[in-house]
């Protein structure tokens, strides 16, 4: 049985700001394309997805999952991207005792220190990146690395995780420089990279600041003398965005990518149909999140809080996502993710096929143990 | 007799609400020489602001050399020949004094030269490339008027020109009015200074509370003596 | 005419050694030496651009001297800020009239006095504190006939109205020092000679110092004027002394006055 | 290899030229900005989206119409230019009688309306505009790899601004800008078109930043937010440089850009901030800013 | 243009002698309607709206009565947010030492920053405020205590004077609504004190109020720390409701919001910023789950302001033939 008589997902995300590209309206599609798939129906009970744009402040997210929880039945709230607005909402859900999967935000915070029993991360983490694009990038023979680092806290977490993990396969970190955050210009900063010899330029940064630094760095021909690129948080929106001229050869890690295998090249194609453009990590995580939330009412039979929860815990995960995934005890989605590699205009046989595969790093390498993510909830 | 130069009729006016020209009516001739007289806040400067068009709000009758002038654009008015020389000077900060004299467009020939001017205000010449706005007080009331009599207009509209300007200065002003006169220009004065404007005017209008309440021709002055010491205390 | 001489032994309060001014090059102010005495009005005359309001923006501290030094009240005044020297009672009209145009004649007045009346920093007392100075404002408005526009907004002034208000302002400071730059300037006959009434009233018990350039009004009411020319002082004196000279007949009025 | 202050001296040399660069940028949008403030007396807030707009259009018209990019170079400023000549006809004008600060919050909202749009349609990521094959590739100075590209983005700049001081500093053409800055009414009173004469100032401004915009469009990503916080940055240069004046507008900008090289090489956490730090320094000495008058 | 420009209006209520009676009765429907809300309306937007009511209030006590357009407000009122959150949550301090905090440390910043930008006027004036708040933002996007673009999150609402229990949605709203009306009490007296008519005299004429021997400088940063103060005090409010401080209070987009909400509301007008918070807050609110796409809405909005409405909603009111019936007189 189904409370209200219906279950209620509600996207809330940026759709006009800065990460609009990143999920944005699309994630609301995703959400609306797993619903569809799942036959419309759970326990009998309609489904229904609303969504709303937080335009990055939390305070106005904050209010509408108020709103939408003790007002509008709301069951569970997905995608939150951006850090701020992920752990405001979870922190809230824990106080309203409802289920939120985030797929959007990259804190390892919300499966950390701030981790909720309802709480569930998704798509990725920086943790994910970090191992994905340092540990596995370091075995293709990319062992010594120079850091442009975003000045701030999400930076300097990438660059450290990172960092960690290049040293720990056994290759060198030789020099970082800190670029504050929305410059315009990094030819400063590409030409201390350059000076400094290193065989990866790792790009501790997000959005255009990411953009910007690979267009630039095309520009002062860092990758035509030998040094290669990776972007640590990068996504196929971007890279679209960017074009294939300027990214070629940029390496990069998502969880999903949806030329990978049949099953996500026939789910990319629909999505593509519906929004003109192929999904990212974050918009099949969108869809994964809704198809595993709804998987789970009807394992509890019913859509209370605690037992979707345990379920999600219990459940393994698998759809186009996710291949044998599951939820660690701290709420974190264990899967497996992709190093990439953009690939030259000329490799390219049509519009978004522009990632060669390098690598697959298996979930329990990529994401934290949750025993020792600093999650309270994980009992050793 | 021909038509007069500019000739106003019934001119009213208006600052927002407040009605200030309650029907002028003047008239002044090719050549001629004609000062206005009045207590402060009479409407005299509204006088010359509205016949220059830089009050838009207004209703009556203006004529300047056969046109009607209600209808032109501020930005032609000068180019008709009317100069003016606003009470407040209206001196640039951000232009040279030389920048400031140069500025009007000459609108026709027959003003004064540069070399000319100078004669007249040293003062001007000493200081011609320092800001307009550091000048005193009185030498910004000489580049006024010295920037109108560059452009050849041949009607000037002068509000006060002897405000704030050392009894020299003003014996200057004075000769410098009876040579333009000389020249055929027409001027139209505003004055406080009574016995400077008794020496250059042709005619006189006396003003109260936006309309003229008497006219009278230089010669008659003596005979009216009485009427301005009663209206304005001289 | 000058008037008959009722003070016993002549007291200077604001003085000026060697004050000069240069402006980029230019040299505005040169050389002045100036004593303003109480219970007098001294006037300060010149032709244009002489340096008669550089010197009153020296001496008021709104421009600092390049020369020289300034004393008030046998304080040195030379390093101090405008503020601190108005406050010390030296208080000064601007060439271009100045007032609160949104304000009504009594707040204008009213602003003056608060501060005197240590009324000024209260941000926790109400506005009906002011109250107490309605006496003494009023008193003022009246004393310069500015009694029926008490409730009108300074910027519904006619121009000599303002300037009057003006004045009444700066009385309401109880100044020891008045400063008057050009108070006349386009003031209808009347006006004149009421603002000089109140001017020679004033100076019973202050010291004026004044720029004007109407002579009849300096002959009237002046005790001693001081020639400026070309920032320097070319004659000082009485009224007929300086009128007399012949440098200052050439280089000021002319063949007027 | 010689070294300064523990940089190599090439490397130096290097990023010297590379604030020049920047700092072009900065020039080109603070003269924009001054001569806007200088003669309209307006604070131009919208002047990051028409830098933006400037960038957008070259891309449109490479795209839909395919025209050029040295086409686009005088097209993109001529469109953006007429664009403003329009707002500032239409409304802007409207405002120049009240008190100056209506100007910066019509031309803020001007800004999040004209952003807001084009993130509406092109959303947040922003598209690549490829350099003219005639400006590819990179020289090699011995101390550093210089992009064609860069060495022309200086060139074009320093061109403009000086064009510019010249039109408004030396020519009568620019004395009545300043005239009408201070009262329109007396300047018209003299026979000139004062309206006309505000219409083609803010279009100057705008298409001037609509150049930066284009100059930038293969060096930075064409986003509908390419403005937005770059302007913020602009701001203080033109403070710095004293609001309203031409020459240091286009002097700061330079001087600030290489500034701000040279702080990302020894100490560049503070790079994005050091101008602001310049400013608040430059007011504390120097209220007017360093070539300001005054007031 | 220079010179005789109209300066930005400052309106003031003079309550009728006649019209008492109806105002006061306003005034307790106001105040009726504040107390009851909750029970209508939820509790946490209310709170939000009171919050940005203040912020916007203080903001005007600038702008409004001084003629100083700050563009960096948001650094007062987010840094606030940041102190009080951080003493509540790491230091373990009650809720009222935090608030307290959050509003010295507003203060200080205000001093800081009035003492530089105070130097000039106008858009200077704005430009300077602009580019300070713009290197606080960096240092709270920098500073490790402020946890970058996670910010400070589950913070406390704790015990008011260690007695009364905030985690209640109910008497937290009734703490954020006493806390309101005292801020907006202070800012009443402060704009009709003693103090406020020297402001007004300085925004008219400075010139002549120097030379009247009042420090300018002085009173205007005097104004400028009282208005960076009473920001705080919003923005510590604004932390303990929503039980995070991040940084979106501290960008210079906020510093335009609390622009827009004066400007919607009416500049110079006591309630004008309040219900201007109002509208934009519940604009905000409403266009977050509509297609409309907000930024463009909010700057459509900003400009029809400025163009045709720029006494803002009070301040049309009050001039208005039914709000001088009401016995309010508009004086601009
Ligand atoms: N800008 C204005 N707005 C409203 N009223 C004004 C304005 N300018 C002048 N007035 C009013 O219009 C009337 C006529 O003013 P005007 O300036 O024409 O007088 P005037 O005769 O030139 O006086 P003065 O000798 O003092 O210069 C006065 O009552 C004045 O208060
Ligand atoms: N800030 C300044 N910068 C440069 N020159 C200045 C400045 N202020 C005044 N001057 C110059 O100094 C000289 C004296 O000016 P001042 O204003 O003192 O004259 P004044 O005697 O008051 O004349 P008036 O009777 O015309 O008012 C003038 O030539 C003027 O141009
Ligand atoms: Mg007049
Ligand atoms: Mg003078």
């Amino acid at each position: 049985e189904v409370s209200d008589g219906k279950v209620k997902i509600g996207i809330l995300n940026d759709q006009s700001g800065v990460y609009s590209d990143f999920g944005g309206k699309n994630s609301y599609e995703a959400a609306l394309m797993a619903v569809e798939d799942f036959g419309g129906k759970v326990l009998d009970a309609p489904i229904e997805v609303v969504t709303a744009d937080h335009q990055n402040k939390p305070d106005i997210a904050s209010n509408i999952a108020r709103q939408w929880y003790d007002n509008e039945q709301v069951d569970s709230i997905m995608e939150l991207t951006t850090s701020s607005v992920g752990l405001a909402v979870q922190a809230l859900s824990v106080e309203e005792k409802k289920v939120t999967i985030n797929t959007g935000a990259a804190t390892t915070e919300l499966t950390g220190a701030q981790c909720s029993p309802y709480g569930f991360h998704w798509a990725y983490d920086t943790h994910a990146l970090a191992v994905g694009t340092g540990g596995a990038l370091v075995k293709e023979g990319g062992d010594s690395w120079f850091f442009l680092t975003a000045d701030y806290a999400f930076g300097y977490s990438l660059e450290e995780n990172t960092g960690n993990f290049v040293k720990g396969q056994g290759g060198t970190v030789v020099g970082s420089v800190r670029h504050p955050l929305a410059s315009t210009d990094f030819s400063s900063f590409l030409l201390q990279a350059q000076a400094s010899g290193a065989k990866v330029i790792g790009l501790a940064n997000a959005g255009a600041d990411t953009q910007n630094s690979i267009k630039q760095a095309a520009e002062f021909g860092i990758t035509q003398g030998g040094q290669k690129l990776a972007a640590l948080l990068f996504t196929l929106a971007d890279v679209h965005g960017l074009g294939a001229e300027a990214a070629q050869g940029l390496n990069l890690t998502e969880s999903f990518y949806w030329k990978r295998n049949a099953e996500s090249e026939e789910f990319g194609r629909r999505f593509l149909e519906r929004t003109g453009s192929m999904p990212n990590m974050v918009h099949a995580g969108t869809y994964s999140a809704v198809t595993s939330y709804l998987k789970a009412i009807e394992a509890a039979g019913t859509d209370e809080t605690e037992a979707v929860a345990a379920k999600l815990h219990e459940l393994p995960i698998n759809d186009v996502f996710a291949q044998d995934g599951r939820v660690g005890a701290n709420g974190r989605l264990i899967k497996d993710v992709y190093l990439m590699e953009v690939k030259a205009p000329a490799d390219i046989t049509e519009e978004w096929d522009y990632y060669n595969v390098l690598a697959t790093i298996p979930g329990s390498e990529a994401f934290m143990d949750p025993a020792k993510s600093g999650c309270p909830l994980v009992t050793q | 007799m021909t038509a007069p130069l500019l000739e106003t009729a019934g001119l009213q006016a208006w600052y927002g609400e407040s009605h200030v020209l309650h029907g002028v009516d003047l008239h002044v001739n090719e050549g001629e020489m004609i000062c206005i007289l009045g207590r402060n806040g009479m409407g005299k400067t509204t006088t010359l602001r509205a016949i220059m068009g830089i009050l838009r709000k207004r209703t009556g009758r203006i004529t300047f050399a056969g046109q009607d002038m209600m209808s032109v654009p501020l930005h032609k008015t000068a180019r008709a020949g009317l100069g003016f020389v606003p009470e407040e000077r209206g001196i640039f900060a951000t232009l040279s004094v030389e920048e400031n004299l140069m500025l009007p467009p000459k609108v026709a020939e027959g003003g004064m030269s540069v070399a000319e001017i100078y004669d007249l205000f040293p003062n001007l010449q000493e200081r011609r490339n320092s800001p307009g706005t550091k000048l005193s007080g009185g030498e910004q009331q000489m580049l006024a008027m010295a920037r109108i009599l560059r452009t050849g207009a041949r009607c000037l509209l002068l509000d006060e020109p002897t405000e704030g300007l050392a009894p020299v200065i003003i014996n200057a002003i004075g000769d410098v009015l009876r040579q333009l006169k000389q020249r055929g220009m027409t001027v139209v004065l505003v004055e406080q200074n009574f016995r400077f404007a008794a020496k250059v005017a042709d005619r006189f209008y006396l003003m109260d509370h936006g309309t003229m309440t008497a006219e009278f021709p230089v010669s008659d002055l003596p005979n009216r003596m009485d009427l301005l010491h009663r209206e304005l205390g001289v | 005419m000058a008037p008959a001489m009722t003070q016993t032994e002549p007291r200077v309060v604001l003085s000026a050694r060697g004050l000069g001014k240069d402006f980029a090059g230019f040299t505005a102010v040169n050389d002045v030496d100036l004593d303003v005495e109480h219970a007098r009005i001294h006037a300060l005359i010149g032709p244009n651009g002489a340096g008669k309001t550089t010197v009153f923006n020296l001496l008021t501290k709104f421009l600092q001297p390049t020369r020289g030094k300034i004393t008030l009240l046998g304080q040195d005044i030379t390093q101090t800020k405008p503020d601190k020297v108005a406050r010390m009672g030296l208080v000064r009209s601007f060439q271009i009239s100045a007032v609160f145009p949104h304000l009504t004649v009594r707040e204008n007045v009213k602003v003056a006095l608060q501060r005197p009346a240590g009324l000024a920093v209260q941000f926790w007392k109400p506005l009906s504190s002011l109250d107490r100075l309605n006496g003494r404002a009023d008193q003022l408005i009246d004393d310069l006939g500015l009694t029926p526009y008490r409730d009108h907004r300074a910027a519904d002034l006619s121009y000599g109205r303002k300037r009057v208000l003006e004045i009444a302002t700066t009385l309401a400071l109880d100044p020891e020092v008045l400063l008057l730059d050009e108070p006349m300037a386009g003031m209808g006959q009347e006006d004149v000679r009421m603002v000089a009434e109140i001017i020679r009233d004033v100076a019973q018990t202050r010291a004026v110092l004044m720029v004007e350039h109407n002579l009849n009004v300096v002959a009237d009411i002046c005790h001693h004027v001081t020639v400026l020319q070309r920032g320097e002082i070319i004659a000082t004196g009485d009224y007929a002394t300086v009128s007399a000279d012949p440098r200052v007949r050439t280089a000021y009025m002319g063949t007027e006055g | 290899m010689t070294m300064i202050f523990g940089i190599p001296v090439a490397a130096l040399m290097g990023q010297l030229l590379v604030g020049l660069i920047n700092g072009s940028f900065y020039a080109l949008l603070s003269l924009g900005l001054a001569v806007i403030f200088g003669l309209l007396r307006v604070i131009n807030f919208a002047h990051g989206a028409q830098y933006m707009l400037g960038a957008f259009t070259a891309l449109l018209l490479l795209t839909v119409g395919g025209v050029n990019y040295w086409l686009a170079l005088i097209a993109a400023p001529l469109i953006v230019g007429l664009f403003g000549a329009i707002i500032e006809r239409t409304m802007l004008s409207r405002l120049y009688k009240l008190d100056h600060l209506y100007g910066l919050l019509f031309t803020f909202g001007l800004a999040l309306a004209i952003e807001g749009t084009f993130r509406y349609f092109y959303g947040a990521s922003g598209m690549p505009y490829a350099a003219p094959a005639a400006l590819t590739g990179a020289v090699n100075l011995g101390f550093m790899f210089l992009p064609v590209y860069r060495g022309w983005v200086v060139v074009a700049s320093l061109i403009v601004c000086l064009g510019v001081w010249f039109l408004i500093e030396k020519t009568k053409l620019g004395a009545y800008l300043r005239a009408a800055t201070e009262n329109p009414v007396l300047v018209q009173s003299f026979g000139v078109n004062v309206p006309l004469l505000l219409t083609l100032t803010y279009a100057l401004g705008a298409g001037l930043a609509a150049f930066a915009g284009v100059l930038a469009a293969p060096v930075y990503q064409v986003s509908p937010l390419m403005g937005s916080n770059l302007i913020i940055i602009v701001f203080a240069v033109v403070v710095v440089g004293g609001m309203g004046s031409i020459l240091g507008a286009i002097v700061t900008g330079y001087m600030l850009g290489v500034v701000e090289g040279l702080t990302k090489v020894f100490y560049p956490e503070a790079s994005n901030i050091v101008i602001f730090v310049i400013m608040a320094i430059v007011l504390i000495l120097r209220p007017a800013g360093l070539f300001g008058k005054d007031a | 243009m220079a010179g005789k420009s109209e300066p930005i209006p400052t309106e003031h209520v003079a309550i009728h002698p006649k019209a008492g009676a109806i105002q006061l009765a306003l005034l307790a429907v106001i105040a009726a309607a504040l107390l009851l809300a909750p029970q209508f309306l939820y509790p946490i937007f209310l709170m939000k709206l009171l919050a940005f009511g203040l912020f916007a209030a203080a903001f005007n006590l600038l702008l409004g009565y001084t003629g100083l357009l700050s563009f960096g407000h948001a650094a007062f009122f987010g840094g606030s947010a940041y102190f009080t959150a951080h003493a509540v949550k790491v230091w373990g301090w009650s809720p009222e030492a935090g608030i307290l905090l959050g509003v010295l440390g507003a203060a200080a910043l205000g001093l800081v920053m009035g003492a530089i930008a105070i130097r000039r006027q106008g858009i200077y004036f704005a430009m300077i405020t602009l580019a300070l708040s713009q290197m606080f933002f960096f240092f709270c996007l920098q500073a490790g205590f402020t946890h970058g673009e996670d910010g400070i999150q589950s913070v406390p609402r704790g015990r008011l004077f260690g007695i009364i229990d905030l985690s209640d949605t109910m008497t937290m709203y009734y703490f954020v609504l006493a806390v309101f009306v005292l801020g907006l009490l202070v800012i009443w007296r402060f704009v009709n004190s003693p103090f406020g008519m020297i402001l007004k005299s300085i925004r008219e004429n400075e010139q002549r109020a120097i030379s009247l021997g009042y420090s300018v400088s002085r009173y205007k940063l005097g104004a400028f720390v009282m208005s960076a103060a009473l920001a705080g005090l919003a923005g510590g409010v604004k932390a303990l409701v929503f039980q995070f401080a991040t940084l979106t209070d501290v960008t210079w987009q906020m510093s335009g919001e609390v622009i827009l909400m004066t400007l919607l509301g009416g500049i110079g007008t006591l309630a004008g910023p309040v219900v201007g918070a109002g509208l934009v807050v519940t604009l905000q609110n409403y266009l977050a789950t509509s297609d409309f796409p907000v930024t463009i809405i909010t700057g459509v909005v900003f400009m029809v302001c400025v163009l045709v409405f720029r006494r803002g909603l009070i301040g049309e009111f009050f001039a208005s033939r039914l709000g001088r019936k009401l016995g309010f007189r508009s004086e601009s």
